[in-house]
């Protein structure tokens, strides 16, 4: 395990599992696509406009995945003095934005049909369009801030602060929405999906992780790279 | 006291303010969380006329008939009492008899409510369309999927 | 006082300096001479505790300087190349606002002769930020008499201090030298204020 | 007691530098009082539309003027070097947060508070709607000195964009949006609302010590 930690060892391995995930990941998006349009059925109610589910779903997992290791790593890289966490930092949060950006572009795209209108003030949609804007924020720190030493530390404590918060706003945008308007999704029963359609779901998550996983494995590699040449 | 003590007691300060501080939050969120009424709540609490509230139920089988191109006529229920609504607006594209609404309004008289806006509540199961029909035939349809 | 054992920082994985040993007994009187940038500054900044050290480590009165902190800021005056004095308020107002600041017990005419020492006197109620740069850090030299602290450390104070000035400053060294007091200063030009040491960086 | 000398020479200094300078409150309230005339302005004269927006509208420009003075928390000490010399004088960096953050909300948000009624005069919000605005804006606007502590100690070493700071109040601000408004328009929940709010006060300053303590020290470290 140590590899979760140290640059070099997370190099030997990089370089060992990045072809294999790369494959991994092409060929699970091709299954997952080939499943979710032509091997799934319509849905009951809103025929085939579900199928925006299979993209919806995994990328809002994947974007609060991010988060949470993110978060992890900020608090390993501050409490335990562990390096990794700041170069792990910089080289995921981009990923992380993207991801969510892909949630909010087809959950909007999802809303068209179902709600009649591009944007929803939904819960959801909210809560994820604000982890939207707090991805933004992390990745304009590290652009704004010259000074690496510091700039590394202040945007972890911004990852903690951040990672306190977005379950209160998570939350607090639920309860405003019932306020707001009743809750279009009910949010307290988990969706009860069938069989048939979870199978594209799951390819499809599996397929995202893969994508991102050797993404981030590029980036982390050149961030250690840039770190080590040029000692700004 | 040492300073290792003193920062050791700080750290526990500040953990116990943050678990009081969601506690308080969780305790005080729970209460009114359940904000709209169903049909059969509304006589026990005392609405009184042209006060809005919400309602949430089922909209009842064949009760739902149009009036003019934007103006129409529905009850909800939720088994247990049924309420008459008129509405004029368009109704979202889900909405249909037998299916989930929560509808926003005021009471215009003792028993007619007069809606203002109508959201439609999209009950979560996503199942296949070949097999509700399967089940159609089979008549189990309602009971199960109501 | 202040021993500083084979100390050596690295900064972004850029060594600065390495280990230095230095100690800063009492009637001293020691300069840190060196080119710009070649860590002046971040030695007196690791003297203050506020730069985590690589290697090595910082006594004071025996015992780490990390454990008992408050009481080495206690006994320490620091006057980084930067003028605390507030630019909006007259010079009056500052001094007031230092002597609650720093609880000291100094009497108005004992300052009174400090100000026409250092030829301050007459702006006594005028804007700070209507003074020129070198009468600014002349002010910032009161502190060091109304804090009346054992040690001082200085960063930079002859940086545009006209000879006039400069002597006035090698003055109160002296006169803190007499009174078992330390100073350590920085500084890149070459000056006639005697030194007991001088340490090259 | 000589930390209570300390902490009072430390206000008496906050009270010179913000109470000399007295057009800067004045400023603030200004530009909240200016861009609420620009929203009636903008919305029409008509008192229906406005009052059905104003509760909205006070809290926005609240919100949004607090965020001004988010330069003058820590950047001017930190430039001048008196950060460094008030933690010289034996404050930890997070005792110098807590302090600044109370002086902010006593020098910034204390003004708002009291300008709160005249606002309402002029959007015609219904009188017994002021005692729980003021209310809610007494504990909401703790919690956003706190946040501005915490952002402005985030954005010191960060010459390029200082905006950073205030969007980074805005994004935390949310809830505290959320429910503040929603306790004007539901009455009859008032005391649990407003625990609610007090609930997420707590977390923020709990956590606002140990974080803004800790972009102090890398800055001044690092400067």
């Amino acid at each position: 395990m140590k590899f979760l930690v140290n640059p070099s060892k997370f190099n030997e391995l990089a370089d060992y599992i990045f072809k294999p995930v790369l494959i991994l990941s092409i060929l699970l998006f091709a299954l997952g696509l080939l499943f979710s349009f032509y091997l799934s059925p319509d849905d009951y109610q809103q025929g085939s406009t579900v199928r925006i589910m299979y993209v919806h779903v995994p990328s809002a997992w994947l974007a609060l995945l991010t988060y949470a290791i993110m978060t992890l790593y900020s608090i390993a890289a501050l409490a335990f003095r562990i390096p990794f966490g700041f170069i792990f930092n910089t080289a995921v949060a981009p990923i992380g934005a993207v991801f969510t950006l892909i949630c909010v572009i087809s959950g909007s795209l999802w809303g068209k049909p179902m709600w009649g209108t591009w944007w929803v003030w939904d819960a959801r949609l909210t809560s994820v369009a604000i982890l939207f804007i707090i991805y933004l924020i992390i990745i304009f720190m590290n652009l704004s801030i010259e000074n690496r030493n510091v700039r590394e530390k202040v945007v972890a404590i911004f990852i903690l602060v951040g990672s306190v918060n977005l379950p209160i706003v998570k939350f607090s945008v639920d309860w405003w929405n019932t306020l707001h308007q009743p809750a279009t999704i009910s949010k307290l029963s988990k969706p009860s999906i069938d069989p048939s359609m979870m199978t594209p779901l799951i390819i499809m998550t599996l397929a995202f992780i893969s994508i991102g996983l050797s993404i981030a494995i590029l980036r982390i590699k050149t961030e250690i790279i840039s770190r080590k040449s040029n000692l700004g | 006291m040492s300073l290792r003590f003193q920062r050791l007691l700080l750290i526990l300060l500040t953990l116990a303010i943050i678990l009081s501080a969601v506690l308080l939050i969780l305790y005080n969120t729970r209460e009114n969380v359940s904000y709209f009424y169903t049909p059969s709540e509304i006589d026990k609490s005392n609405i009184t006329i042209n006060k809005i509230i919400r309602i949430g139920g089922f909209v009842e089988n064949d009760s739902f008939n149009k009036i003019s191109s934007s103006s129409f006529k529905f009850r909800i229920t939720d088994e247990k009492k049924s309420i008459v609504v008129t509405f004029n607006g368009i109704l979202p594209d889900l909405f249909r008899e037998g299916q989930g609404a929560v509808i926003e309004g005021a009471f215009v008289d003792k028993n007619i409510f007069n809606a203002t806006n109508v959201f439609a509540k999209h009950d979560e199961n996503y199942m296949p369309a070949s097999i509700k029909e399967d089940l159609k035939d089979t008549g189990y349809w309602n009971k199960k999927y109501k | 006082m202040i021993l500083v054992k084979d100390l050596s920082i690295e900064r972004s994985n850029k060594k600065i300096f390495e280990n230095i040993n230095l100690a800063v007994g009492s009637g001293k009187i020691i300069l840190l001479k060196g080119k710009n940038g070649s860590g002046k500054t971040t030695l007196l900044k690791a003297m203050l505790n506020l730069i985590e050290p690589s290697a090595g480590a910082i006594y004071w009165k025996g015992k780490l300087l990390k454990k008992n902190l408050y009481n080495f800021f206690n006994n320490v005056t620091y006057i980084a190349d930067k003028t605390s004095s507030l630019g909006k308020l007259s010079v009056q107002e500052n001094i007031n606002i230092w002597k609650r600041i720093f609880l000291s017990n100094i009497s108005d005419s004992q300052i009174e002769n400090i100000l026409s020492t250092l030829k301050l006197d007459t702006y006594l109620f005028q804007k700070v930020n209507s003074l020129s740069f070198g009468e600014i850090k002349k002010l910032e030299f009161l502190r060091l008499i109304l804090e009346n602290k054992k040690i001082w450390i200085l960063d930079e104070p002859l940086s545009n201090l006209d000879s006039e000035s400069i002597e006035v400053l090698g003055q109160t060294f002296e006169d803190h030298r007499s009174k078992e007091g330390s100073i350590i200063f920085s500084s890149h030009q070459k000056s006639e204020i005697n030194v007991s040491e001088e340490i090259l960086l | 007691m000589i930390i209570l000398n300390k902490i009072i020479s430390f206000y008496y200094r906050e009270y010179k530098l913000n109470l000399s300078g007295f057009q800067d409150i004045l400023t603030n309230i200004i530009f909240f009082f200016v861009s609420i005339f620009i929203f009636i302005f903008s919305i029409g004269p008509d008192k229906e539309k406005i009052s059905t927006l104003s509760i909205g509208i006070v809290w926005t420009l609240l919100l949004l003027s607090s965020t001004l003075s988010l330069r003058k928390f820590y950047q001017d000490d930190f430039e001048n070097g008196s950060l460094l010399i008030m933690h010289l004088n034996g404050f930890s960096f997070g005792f110098i947060a807590i302090l600044k953050t109370f002086s902010h909300f006593l020098f910034v948000q204390v003004p708002f508070l009291l300008s709160i009624p005249i606002a309402c005069i002029i959007l015609n919000i219904a009188n017994d709607k002021i005692i729980y605005l003021v209310a809610s804006f007494a504990v909401g606007s703790l919690t956003l000195s706190c946040l501005g502590s915490i952002s402005s100690s985030m954005n010191l070493m960060n010459q390029r964009n200082f905006l950073l700071g205030s969007v980074i109040v805005m994004i935390f601000s949310i809830p505290i949006i959320i429910f503040s408004v929603s306790i004007i328009n539901i009455e009859e929940s008032f005391n649990s609302l407003i625990s609610i709010l007090f609930g997420i006060l707590l977390i923020v300053f709990a956590i606002n010590p140990w974080a803004s303590g800790l972009c102090l020290k890398l800055s001044i470290e690092n400067n």
